[in-house]
Protein backbone atom coordinates (compact mmCIF):
# COMPACT_ATOMS: atom_id res chain seq x y z
CA UNK A 1 0.00 0.00 0.00
CA UNK A 2 1.18 3.30 -1.17
CA UNK A 3 2.32 5.74 1.94
CA UNK A 4 1.41 9.74 0.90
CA UNK A 5 4.33 12.01 1.90
CA UNK A 6 4.16 14.94 2.67
CA UNK A 7 6.42 17.85 1.55
CA UNK A 8 7.05 21.25 2.32
CA UNK A 9 9.42 24.49 1.31
CA UNK A 10 11.81 23.70 -1.40
CA UNK A 11 11.34 19.78 -1.29
CA UNK A 12 7.88 20.76 -2.41
CA UNK A 13 9.24 22.54 -5.22
CA UNK A 14 11.89 20.44 -5.98
CA UNK A 15 9.20 16.98 -6.23
CA UNK A 16 6.64 19.17 -8.23
CA UNK A 17 3.64 19.10 -5.93
CA UNK A 18 2.96 19.09 -2.01
CA UNK A 19 2.06 15.12 -1.69
CA UNK A 20 4.44 12.83 -3.42
CA UNK A 21 3.42 8.88 -3.18
CA UNK A 22 5.62 5.82 -2.08
CA UNK A 23 4.28 2.33 -3.08
CA UNK A 24 6.90 0.54 -1.02
CA UNK A 25 7.22 3.06 2.13
CA UNK A 26 5.65 0.49 4.93
CA UNK A 27 8.17 -1.61 6.74
CA UNK A 28 10.89 0.93 5.30
CA UNK A 29 13.47 2.98 7.34
CA UNK A 30 13.40 6.58 7.30
CA UNK A 31 17.27 6.09 6.31
CA UNK A 32 15.96 3.93 3.51
CA UNK A 33 12.92 6.25 2.49
CA UNK A 34 15.28 9.38 2.53
CA UNK A 35 18.00 7.24 0.01
CA UNK A 36 14.65 6.38 -1.85
CA UNK A 37 13.53 9.99 -2.35
CA UNK A 38 17.08 11.31 -3.32
CA UNK A 39 17.26 8.83 -5.84
CA UNK A 40 14.37 10.03 -7.48
CA UNK A 41 14.87 13.76 -7.21
CA UNK A 42 18.47 14.42 -7.17
CA UNK A 43 18.08 17.87 -6.65
CA UNK A 44 17.23 16.77 -2.76
CA UNK A 45 20.73 15.95 -1.95
CA UNK A 46 22.20 19.12 -2.66
CA UNK A 47 20.58 20.56 0.09
CA UNK A 48 22.09 21.79 3.52
CA UNK A 49 19.52 18.83 5.50
CA UNK A 50 17.04 16.74 4.63
CA UNK A 51 14.89 15.61 7.98
CA UNK A 52 12.01 13.03 7.76
CA UNK A 53 8.90 13.43 10.43
CA UNK A 54 6.92 10.20 11.50
CA UNK A 55 3.88 11.74 13.05
CA UNK A 56 4.67 15.29 13.80
CA UNK A 57 7.80 14.08 15.09
CA UNK A 58 11.37 14.32 13.98
CA UNK A 59 12.66 10.43 13.09
CA UNK A 60 15.77 9.03 13.12
CA UNK A 61 17.20 7.02 10.43
CA UNK A 62 16.04 3.76 11.94
CA UNK A 63 12.72 4.62 12.45
CA UNK A 64 10.30 1.89 10.75
CA UNK A 65 7.26 3.17 8.58
CA UNK A 66 4.10 1.77 9.01
CA UNK A 67 0.94 2.17 7.01
CA UNK A 68 -1.18 5.05 8.58
CA UNK A 69 2.09 7.34 9.35
CA UNK A 70 1.52 10.61 8.78
CA UNK A 71 5.02 11.53 6.56
CA UNK A 72 6.65 14.72 5.79
CA UNK A 73 9.60 15.85 4.37
CA UNK A 74 11.20 18.62 6.76
CA UNK A 75 13.79 20.77 4.25
CA UNK A 76 16.08 22.56 5.82
CA UNK A 77 14.01 25.11 8.36
CA UNK A 78 14.15 29.02 7.94
CA UNK A 79 11.43 30.50 10.44
CA UNK A 80 11.38 33.56 12.91
CA UNK B 1 0.89 29.26 30.85
CA UNK B 2 1.87 29.15 27.06
CA UNK B 3 0.06 30.98 23.99
CA UNK B 4 0.88 29.31 20.83
CA UNK B 5 -0.63 30.08 17.66
CA UNK B 6 0.31 30.38 14.33
CA UNK B 7 -1.85 32.67 12.25
CA UNK B 8 -2.47 34.09 8.68
CA UNK B 9 -3.49 37.40 10.11
CA UNK B 10 -1.25 40.51 11.16
CA UNK B 11 0.22 39.94 14.62
CA UNK B 12 -0.43 42.00 17.25
CA UNK B 13 2.29 43.30 19.42
CA UNK B 14 -0.09 44.93 22.49
CA UNK B 15 -2.54 42.11 22.80
CA UNK B 16 0.81 39.99 22.82
CA UNK B 17 2.48 41.90 25.44
CA UNK B 18 -0.47 42.14 27.69
CA UNK B 19 -1.20 38.63 27.79
CA UNK B 20 2.19 37.44 29.18
CA UNK B 21 2.02 40.73 31.52
CA UNK B 22 0.62 38.81 35.52
CA UNK B 23 0.64 40.76 38.68
CA UNK B 24 3.59 38.68 39.91
CA UNK B 25 5.90 39.42 36.87
CA UNK B 26 8.53 42.42 37.23
CA UNK B 27 10.26 42.22 33.75
CA UNK B 28 8.37 41.36 30.09
CA UNK B 29 10.87 40.62 27.23
CA UNK B 30 9.15 41.01 23.56
CA UNK B 31 11.35 39.76 20.76
CA UNK B 32 9.65 41.14 17.43
CA UNK B 33 10.92 40.21 14.15
CA UNK B 34 10.33 42.15 10.79
CA UNK B 35 10.75 41.91 7.58
CA UNK B 36 14.16 43.48 6.05
CA UNK B 37 13.96 45.68 3.04
CA UNK B 38 17.27 43.71 1.83
CA UNK B 39 19.63 40.90 2.55
CA UNK B 40 22.76 41.09 1.92
CA UNK B 41 22.58 44.29 -0.01
CA UNK B 42 20.30 42.74 -2.24
CA UNK B 43 16.47 44.69 -1.74
CA UNK B 44 13.78 42.09 -0.50
CA UNK B 45 10.45 42.45 -2.26
CA UNK B 46 8.24 40.10 0.16
CA UNK B 47 8.92 37.00 2.24
CA UNK B 48 6.57 33.95 1.99
CA UNK B 49 5.97 31.68 4.71
CA UNK B 50 4.91 28.54 4.93
CA UNK B 51 4.34 25.89 7.97
CA UNK B 52 4.15 22.15 8.91
CA UNK B 53 1.34 23.48 11.15
CA UNK B 54 0.70 20.81 13.22
CA UNK B 55 4.52 19.61 14.05
CA UNK B 56 5.21 23.51 14.30
CA UNK B 57 2.90 23.87 16.86
CA UNK B 58 4.10 21.07 18.58
CA UNK B 59 8.17 21.78 18.34
CA UNK B 60 6.99 25.28 19.67
CA UNK B 61 5.08 24.26 22.43
CA UNK B 62 8.20 22.00 23.47
CA UNK B 63 10.75 25.03 23.02
CA UNK B 64 8.37 26.72 25.54
CA UNK B 65 8.57 23.65 28.14
CA UNK B 66 11.58 23.33 27.61
CA UNK B 67 12.29 26.93 28.61
CA UNK B 68 9.75 26.91 31.65
CA UNK B 69 12.21 23.73 33.07
CA UNK B 70 15.41 26.12 32.81
CA UNK B 71 13.93 29.46 34.18
CA UNK B 72 11.26 30.84 36.61
CA UNK B 73 8.99 32.12 34.14
CA UNK B 74 5.50 32.87 34.66
CA UNK B 75 4.04 33.14 30.57
CA UNK B 76 5.37 32.34 27.38
CA UNK B 77 3.71 33.46 24.11
CA UNK B 78 4.76 32.34 20.76
CA UNK B 79 2.92 33.52 17.71
CA UNK B 80 4.28 32.94 13.90
CA UNK B 81 2.55 34.53 11.04
CA UNK B 82 2.57 32.66 7.63
CA UNK B 83 1.72 33.82 4.05
CA UNK B 84 3.00 36.96 1.93
CA UNK B 85 4.57 39.58 4.22
CA UNK B 86 5.89 42.74 3.23
CA UNK B 87 9.04 44.92 4.25
CA UNK B 88 7.89 45.95 7.71
CA UNK B 89 5.27 43.11 8.56
CA UNK B 90 6.13 41.09 11.72
CA UNK B 91 6.67 37.44 11.07
CA UNK B 92 7.27 36.74 14.67
CA UNK B 93 6.39 37.53 17.98
CA UNK B 94 7.95 36.06 21.41
CA UNK B 95 7.06 37.30 24.96
CA UNK B 96 8.00 35.87 28.12
CA UNK B 97 7.34 37.08 31.72
CA UNK B 98 9.21 36.71 34.88
CA UNK B 99 9.60 37.93 38.37
CA UNK B 100 12.85 38.89 37.50
CA UNK B 101 14.11 40.49 34.27
CA UNK B 102 17.61 38.00 33.64
CA UNK B 103 15.17 34.88 33.37
CA UNK B 104 12.91 36.88 31.19
CA UNK B 105 15.75 37.71 28.52
CA UNK B 106 17.61 34.57 28.83
CA UNK B 107 14.40 32.47 28.04
CA UNK B 108 13.39 34.66 24.95
CA UNK B 109 16.90 34.87 23.10
CA UNK B 110 16.78 30.74 23.71
CA UNK B 111 13.17 30.31 21.95
CA UNK B 112 13.93 32.42 19.34
CA UNK B 113 17.24 31.08 19.03
CA UNK B 114 16.10 27.51 18.92
CA UNK B 115 12.51 28.09 16.92
CA UNK B 116 14.98 29.19 14.19
CA UNK B 117 16.88 25.53 14.25
CA UNK B 118 13.84 23.19 14.91
CA UNK B 119 10.59 24.60 13.97
CA UNK B 120 8.99 23.31 10.83
CA UNK B 121 8.32 26.92 9.01
CA UNK B 122 10.01 28.06 5.77
CA UNK B 123 10.32 31.20 4.03
CA UNK B 124 11.22 32.15 0.70
CA UNK B 125 12.91 35.44 0.26
CA UNK B 126 11.34 37.09 -3.10
CA UNK B 127 13.50 39.86 -5.04
CA UNK B 128 12.83 41.65 -8.22
CA UNK B 129 14.86 39.32 -10.30
CA UNK B 130 14.09 35.94 -8.76
CA UNK B 131 13.34 33.85 -5.22
CA UNK B 132 15.22 31.91 -2.59
CA UNK B 133 14.39 29.47 -0.04
CA UNK B 134 16.32 30.71 3.08
CA UNK B 135 18.88 28.60 4.63
CA UNK B 136 17.88 25.69 1.95
CA UNK B 137 21.42 25.45 0.42
CA UNK B 138 24.80 25.24 2.12
CA UNK C 1 17.91 57.53 16.94
CA UNK C 2 17.01 57.95 19.79
CA UNK C 3 13.62 58.63 21.65
CA UNK C 4 14.20 59.15 25.59
CA UNK C 5 11.42 60.31 27.89
CA UNK C 6 10.36 60.79 31.66
CA UNK C 7 6.48 60.78 31.61
CA UNK C 8 3.68 61.24 34.24
CA UNK C 9 0.98 59.19 31.98
CA UNK C 10 0.93 55.56 31.15
CA UNK C 11 3.42 53.89 28.67
CA UNK C 12 2.40 53.14 25.59
CA UNK C 13 4.46 49.61 24.44
CA UNK C 14 2.59 49.81 20.90
CA UNK C 15 3.47 53.38 20.37
CA UNK C 16 6.96 52.27 21.39
CA UNK C 17 7.55 49.66 19.62
CA UNK C 18 6.24 51.06 16.29
CA UNK C 19 8.88 53.75 16.73
CA UNK C 20 11.71 51.43 16.53
CA UNK C 21 11.02 49.80 13.62
CA UNK C 22 12.36 50.49 10.57
CA UNK C 23 12.78 49.17 7.03
CA UNK C 24 16.62 47.77 7.72
CA UNK C 25 16.00 46.35 10.68
CA UNK C 26 15.37 42.26 11.54
CA UNK C 27 14.93 41.95 14.94
CA UNK C 28 13.54 44.52 17.89
CA UNK C 29 14.08 43.61 21.48
CA UNK C 30 11.75 44.70 24.33
CA UNK C 31 11.91 45.03 27.98
CA UNK C 32 8.88 46.04 29.53
CA UNK C 33 9.28 46.59 33.69
CA UNK C 34 6.01 46.22 35.50
CA UNK C 35 4.65 46.53 38.73
CA UNK C 36 5.46 43.58 40.75
CA UNK C 37 2.85 42.71 43.92
CA UNK C 38 5.08 41.21 46.13
CA UNK C 39 8.76 41.82 47.22
CA UNK C 40 9.91 39.08 48.68
CA UNK C 41 6.60 37.59 49.77
CA UNK C 42 5.63 41.04 50.96
CA UNK C 43 2.47 42.29 49.07
CA UNK C 44 3.23 45.47 47.75
CA UNK C 45 0.40 48.70 47.92
CA UNK C 46 2.32 50.65 45.19
CA UNK C 47 5.52 52.50 44.20
CA UNK C 48 6.30 55.92 43.80
CA UNK C 49 8.60 57.02 41.62
CA UNK C 50 10.75 59.76 41.32
CA UNK C 51 13.77 61.30 39.31
CA UNK C 52 15.97 64.29 38.95
CA UNK C 53 14.78 64.65 35.45
CA UNK C 54 17.11 66.55 33.48
CA UNK C 55 20.11 64.55 34.50
CA UNK C 56 18.31 61.27 34.69
CA UNK C 57 17.82 62.52 30.74
CA UNK C 58 21.46 62.99 30.06
CA UNK C 59 22.22 59.74 31.83
CA UNK C 60 20.06 57.65 29.69
CA UNK C 61 20.89 59.87 26.45
CA UNK C 62 24.74 58.73 27.13
CA UNK C 63 23.63 54.69 27.72
CA UNK C 64 21.55 54.97 24.42
CA UNK C 65 25.29 56.48 23.04
CA UNK C 66 27.32 54.00 24.65
CA UNK C 67 24.69 51.15 23.06
CA UNK C 68 25.51 52.50 19.64
CA UNK C 69 29.48 52.97 19.90
CA UNK C 70 29.24 48.78 21.02
CA UNK C 71 26.42 47.13 18.08
CA UNK C 72 24.98 47.77 14.62
CA UNK C 73 21.69 49.47 16.28
CA UNK C 74 19.08 51.23 14.02
CA UNK C 75 16.73 53.12 16.84
CA UNK C 76 16.63 52.90 20.78
CA UNK C 77 14.20 54.45 22.57
CA UNK C 78 13.92 54.52 26.51
CA UNK C 79 10.42 56.03 28.29
CA UNK C 80 10.59 55.97 32.06
CA UNK C 81 7.34 57.04 33.89
CA UNK C 82 7.23 58.69 37.42
CA UNK C 83 4.71 59.22 39.93
CA UNK C 84 2.51 56.87 41.60
CA UNK C 85 1.75 53.40 40.04
CA UNK C 86 0.26 50.32 41.04
CA UNK C 87 -0.17 46.39 40.46
CA UNK C 88 0.29 45.64 36.64
CA UNK C 89 1.73 49.28 35.16
CA UNK C 90 4.65 49.77 33.59
CA UNK C 91 7.76 52.04 35.07
CA UNK C 92 10.00 51.89 31.91
CA UNK C 93 10.05 50.74 28.38
CA UNK C 94 13.13 50.02 26.25
CA UNK C 95 12.59 49.50 22.64
CA UNK C 96 15.91 48.58 20.63
CA UNK C 97 16.08 47.83 16.83
CA UNK C 98 18.47 46.49 14.59
CA UNK C 99 19.47 44.41 11.28
CA UNK C 100 20.24 41.10 13.71
CA UNK C 101 18.34 39.98 16.61
CA UNK C 102 21.65 39.32 18.47
CA UNK C 103 22.50 43.00 19.04
CA UNK C 104 18.93 44.08 19.48
CA UNK C 105 18.82 41.63 22.36
CA UNK C 106 22.14 42.15 24.17
CA UNK C 107 21.84 46.40 24.02
CA UNK C 108 18.51 46.32 25.18
CA UNK C 109 20.02 44.14 28.11
CA UNK C 110 22.61 46.64 28.54
CA UNK C 111 20.46 49.49 28.60
CA UNK C 112 18.38 47.86 31.72
CA UNK C 113 21.43 46.93 33.52
CA UNK C 114 22.92 50.59 33.26
CA UNK C 115 19.85 52.68 33.76
CA UNK C 116 18.85 50.88 37.33
CA UNK C 117 22.78 51.63 38.30
CA UNK C 118 23.21 55.11 36.98
CA UNK C 119 20.20 56.82 36.15
CA UNK C 120 18.95 58.99 39.06
CA UNK C 121 15.31 57.77 39.47
CA UNK C 122 14.54 56.25 43.16
CA UNK C 123 11.53 54.63 43.89
CA UNK C 124 9.48 53.63 47.29
CA UNK C 125 7.37 50.35 47.85
CA UNK C 126 4.35 51.11 49.50
CA UNK C 127 3.48 47.70 52.04
CA UNK C 128 0.26 47.68 54.01
CA UNK C 129 2.39 48.51 56.86
CA UNK C 130 4.98 50.87 55.79
CA UNK C 131 7.29 52.15 53.01
CA UNK C 132 10.91 51.57 51.88
CA UNK C 133 13.42 53.43 49.45
CA UNK C 134 14.63 50.82 47.41
CA UNK C 135 18.47 50.13 47.56
CA UNK C 136 18.85 52.82 49.67
CA UNK C 137 20.51 50.66 52.61
CA UNK C 138 23.18 48.38 52.26
CA UNK D 1 26.70 83.39 49.09
CA UNK D 2 24.92 79.98 50.32
CA UNK D 3 24.48 77.14 47.19
CA UNK D 4 21.05 75.41 47.22
CA UNK D 5 21.43 72.01 46.77
CA UNK D 6 18.04 69.89 45.67
CA UNK D 7 18.06 66.10 47.38
CA UNK D 8 15.95 63.41 46.24
CA UNK D 9 14.54 60.26 47.09
CA UNK D 10 15.50 58.80 50.89
CA UNK D 11 17.64 62.25 51.18
CA UNK D 12 14.82 64.51 50.74
CA UNK D 13 12.95 62.41 53.56
CA UNK D 14 16.06 62.48 55.64
CA UNK D 15 16.20 66.35 54.73
CA UNK D 16 12.95 66.98 55.42
CA UNK D 17 13.07 69.06 52.37
CA UNK D 18 13.50 69.19 48.79
CA UNK D 19 16.13 72.04 48.87
CA UNK D 20 18.64 72.20 51.65
CA UNK D 21 21.46 75.51 51.75
CA UNK D 22 25.27 75.60 52.46
CA UNK D 23 26.30 78.71 53.04
CA UNK D 24 29.71 78.08 53.02
CA UNK D 25 30.01 75.45 49.52
CA UNK D 26 31.17 78.20 47.17
CA UNK D 27 34.87 76.97 46.74
CA UNK D 28 34.69 73.86 48.66
CA UNK D 29 35.12 70.28 47.46
CA UNK D 30 32.56 67.84 46.85
CA UNK D 31 34.11 65.38 48.94
CA UNK D 32 34.11 68.19 51.94
CA UNK D 33 30.70 68.67 51.23
CA UNK D 34 29.80 65.27 51.54
CA UNK D 35 31.33 65.05 54.87
CA UNK D 36 29.79 68.27 56.08
CA UNK D 37 26.40 66.93 54.95
CA UNK D 38 26.70 63.65 56.82
CA UNK D 39 27.65 65.63 59.83
CA UNK D 40 24.57 67.65 59.50
CA UNK D 41 22.44 64.78 58.71
CA UNK D 42 24.25 61.61 60.42
CA UNK D 43 21.44 59.41 58.76
CA UNK D 44 22.94 60.14 54.91
CA UNK D 45 26.32 57.75 56.74
CA UNK D 46 23.68 54.87 56.54
CA UNK D 47 23.00 54.55 53.16
CA UNK D 48 24.29 52.01 50.53
CA UNK D 49 26.02 54.99 48.60
CA UNK D 50 26.16 59.20 48.60
CA UNK D 51 26.94 60.67 45.23
CA UNK D 52 26.95 64.51 44.11
CA UNK D 53 26.03 65.64 41.03
CA UNK D 54 27.69 68.98 39.58
CA UNK D 55 25.55 70.49 36.63
CA UNK D 56 23.63 67.58 36.28
CA UNK D 57 26.82 65.00 36.13
CA UNK D 58 28.31 62.80 38.68
CA UNK D 59 30.87 64.54 40.49
CA UNK D 60 34.12 63.07 41.81
CA UNK D 61 35.33 63.52 45.52
CA UNK D 62 38.08 66.21 44.26
CA UNK D 63 35.64 68.78 42.09
CA UNK D 64 35.52 72.08 43.15
CA UNK D 65 32.29 73.68 43.83
CA UNK D 66 31.44 77.38 42.46
CA UNK D 67 28.39 79.59 43.33
CA UNK D 68 25.87 79.35 40.18
CA UNK D 69 26.87 75.17 40.13
CA UNK D 70 23.59 73.06 40.25
CA UNK D 71 23.99 70.49 42.75
CA UNK D 72 22.14 67.63 43.99
CA UNK D 73 22.93 64.77 46.26
CA UNK D 74 22.15 61.41 45.13
CA UNK D 75 21.02 58.34 46.86
CA UNK D 76 21.15 55.15 46.02
CA UNK D 77 19.41 55.06 42.51
CA UNK D 78 16.31 52.66 41.87
CA UNK D 79 14.73 53.29 38.70
CA UNK D 80 13.60 50.57 36.24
Amino acid sequence: MAINILAFGIAKEIIGQSVVAVAEADGMSVGALQLLLQNRYPALTRLSSLAIAVNGEYATAGTIIHAGDELAIIPPVSGG
Amino acid sequence: MTDIKILSEPLNTEACTRWVMTPDSGGINVFIGTVRNATKGKPVVRLDFEAYVPMALKEMQKIADEAFTRWPLNKILIHHRVGSLSVLDIPVIIAVSAAHRAAAFEACRYIIDTLKQTVPIWKKEVFEDGEIWVAAHP
